[in-house]
């Protein structure tokens, strides 16, 4: 029984600690803030914000309040406005304690591939290669393997980088692993998952 | 000097040339200077480089002047919700120079700041970095990325005073700062002209100094994404 | 995630070492963190490197450390108005780093921002540039300044609430968000904490990230030069 | 008859063209605020404030408004207020149209020095070598000559420089010269003085 979308979300919000300054990417990412709990967590949203709340009630959205995927969101008590390259200085900085990104592919040195497939898909790095190259804890979260089955841990990444040796941890579907010397190291399994069932669906180094 | 303007079009009179450098707040539909664009579009000036991070929607935003095809080069970090853009991008009707976004906030602010240069960790490693010189300080790699200096800022505030002195609002404010900051000239659109003296002078983001000439007008402030929740009842 | 300490004893415990680099922020007596400064002479603490504009007067700011010889080293571009700094100055006591007061600023802001190091022309072909990098873009000179990463940021606001979002008065604000912004630990103390929410957040001109610890006190804010005009009879 | 002081401040204030951002400095610039008439002049002062008012009424000093030269003053209703960062963000971009500074000693090709004498003096450099680097104009006002009746107009300085060819115009009690091709030009001379008595008293090379 590996994770669905919502227990990776609640295995990333585990990494967060009370206090921290977190910029969440799109897609599971975005998921994390509901499982937060009880900790005093400020997420930051790169286009210039720190302290965002949740989606606004019908009726209430505001063309100028939205988050960097261009959602409608709201305001807290704690919440501050700043332009793009203050916002960006905070990232470069190592002001935000960590960012937890979706990606295309991790290789087991850390690389990480997320803004384009070549000749089909650009999206753009948007903020990504500063988050990764900036923020002190790089978590990524995705599935363990593409659609067609292929792990997306890989030796080395196929797809232009977004960073270099800049991922952390990684939560899949199967369980969490880090990036250490010589390769991803198994951290913890999925409910019901093996360190055998991971290691098949891995193309990158395993090291324990 | 009189820096404020009856419309968009008279404010860039004399301002636009064929082939120029134009650098644009906004990030997606939120905080855009859409009258400054229609009327750019409408003056028919053409090849033009546009520094901003997204290029609107297909039929909203930056994403005008794409599809009239008035511009050459966007300089960028951000392709997706446009599918024009990424189509003559593509088929390579359109120069494209990515920028992770942190960097091109940040080359603006430079270029206006008279850095000509500076020394970043982002896209180390990538594509991005491709050509561009790499020094290490204390260890650690950084690649040099150049200021930014735009023949013109296309800007969008909440309020001015006729000084220019600027406010924006909440993640309106965005890369419009930095925009300003790095043209030649700097033609600014909001919502309200007020009198002198009814903006904090502590609460300016924006000094008159970076802003020649203003308008006030009418914003469709388009909403990319709609996103709700419900209501708890009670 | 308590940031609001007691005092500046308490706020300052664990973060004092021999050698260390502290930026402070200040121009002159205005603006600068008093009560941090008093807490850093009482602990002792010795040959300090301190980043700072100007060093305040003899008796007052950053001179009550240089009156007690904790200062190895300054990082600034005013040496004026204080008889004893230009005293241990020219009597070799004192180290002195000469920097323009722009780009010291910057520097602090870059060393915040993750920026290692950036081109200004400001002294080029003077003894600033010595022994610094000199590249020439389109034709001009500029000189490689590197950015300030410090030990210790000693700030003061005027308020904040208690996830350290500040806000600073007129003038007073000066170096105080560069100097936030480029240390590993930030200490602030402002005149008044208030309530979560009474800040407008479109008006906070220091998020609290980058605040790690905060007081409240009783401000001297000493005068340098009072100057006054006469008042017209009526 | 040579200018005095305030006569020198109000040739400089003929420098001035309405709509200008003008950074002025300590002494005799200060002066230049007096002669502006009806012009629109907004002051920059570099600790942080763009639209600097006269000094504050007795009694209504406040330590949290001051200019570069740490005196009290006030605040207009087109004022703002800014970071050093950006106060010297704007005078390197070039958003400062002119500054008007004392000085120790203008070379002929218009270096500058201001900040020091070696082992003697020394001030800082503060916001000078900025200014000069950055404005687009840097008009110098000082005596032509210093105490002990020494040209301050020199073919090289001899002090420690502020900026290198950097200087536009110079206004001193004999008269104004611009810095051009070759060396100084007299653009104008003071009541009463004659071209002749600046040659005598200018040791830079006078071009015509």
């Amino acid at each position: 029984m590996a994770w669905d979308r919502n227990q990776m979300a609640e295995r990333a919000a585990q990494e967060l600690e009370d206090g921290m300054y977190v910029n969440l990417g799109i897609g599971i990412p975005t998921l994390v803030a509901n499982y937060v709990g009880d900790k005093d967590i400020t997420l930051q949203s790169e286009n210039g914000m720190l302290g965002m709340g949740p989606f606004p009630y019908e009726g209430e959205e505001d063309p100028d309040l939205i988050n960097a995927g261009k959602q409608t969101i709201t305001e807290l008590n704690r919440t501050s406005y700043f332009d793009s390259a203050m916002s960006f200085g905070m990232i470069r900085g190592g002001k935000i304690a960590a960012a937890i990104l979706g990606a295309m592919e991790v290789s087991e040195e850390g690389d990480l591939a997320n803004w384009m497939i070549p000749g089909k898909l650009v999206k753009g790095m948007g903020g990504a290669m500063d988050l990764v190259a900036g923020v002190r804890k790089v978590i990524v979260v995705m599935d363990h393997t593409n659609k067609a089955g292929e792990s997306k841990l890989l030796k080395s990444c196929t797809l232009p980088l977004t960073g270099k040796g800049v991922v952390n941890r990684i939560i899949t579907n199967l369980g969490v692993l880090d990036v250490v010397e010589g390769g991803l190291r198994i951290v913890e399994t999925a409910d019901g998952v093996t360190e055998e069932e991971i290691r098949a669906a891995t193309d990158a180094t395993i090291v324990t | 000097m009189k820096k404020v303007y009856d419309n968009a079009t008279e404010a860039l009179d004399g301002l636009l040339h064929d082939g120029m450098l134009i650098a644009a707040g906004g990030f997606g539909l939120c905080g855009i200077p859409e009258l400054l664009i229609s009327a750019i579009r409408d003056s028919g000036v053409k090849d033009l480089t546009v520094a901003s991070n997204n290029a609107g929607v297909d039929d909203f935003g930056l994403g005008l002047l794409l599809e009239t095809k008035q511009v050459k080069k966007m300089m960028s970090s951000y392709v997706g919700e446009n599918a024009e853009f990424m189509r003559q991008f593509l088929s390579e009707e359109l120069e494209l120079e990515f920028n992770p976004q942190g960097t091109l906030a940040e080359r603006m602010r430079a270029g206006g700041a008279g850095i000509a240069g500076f020394y970043t960790k982002t896209g180390y490693g990538t594509q991005i970095a491709e050509g561009k010189e790499v020094k290490v300080f204390d260890g650690e790699h950084y690649i040099l990325e150049r200021g930014i200096f735009a023949d013109l800022s296309i800007v969008k505030a909440w309020k001015a005073d006729d000084t220019g002195n600027l406010v924006f609002r909440k993640t309106a404010r965005n890369f419009n700062p930095a925009a300003a900051m790095c043209g030649k000239v700097c033609v600014v659109e909001v919502e309200e002209i007020v009198p002198r003296g009814s903006l904090d002078p502590d609460c300016i983001h924006l000094p008159g100094v970076y802003v020649h000439r203003l308008i006030e007008g009418q914003h469709e402030k388009r909403i990319e994404k709609v996103t709700t929740r419900q209501r708890e009842e009670a």
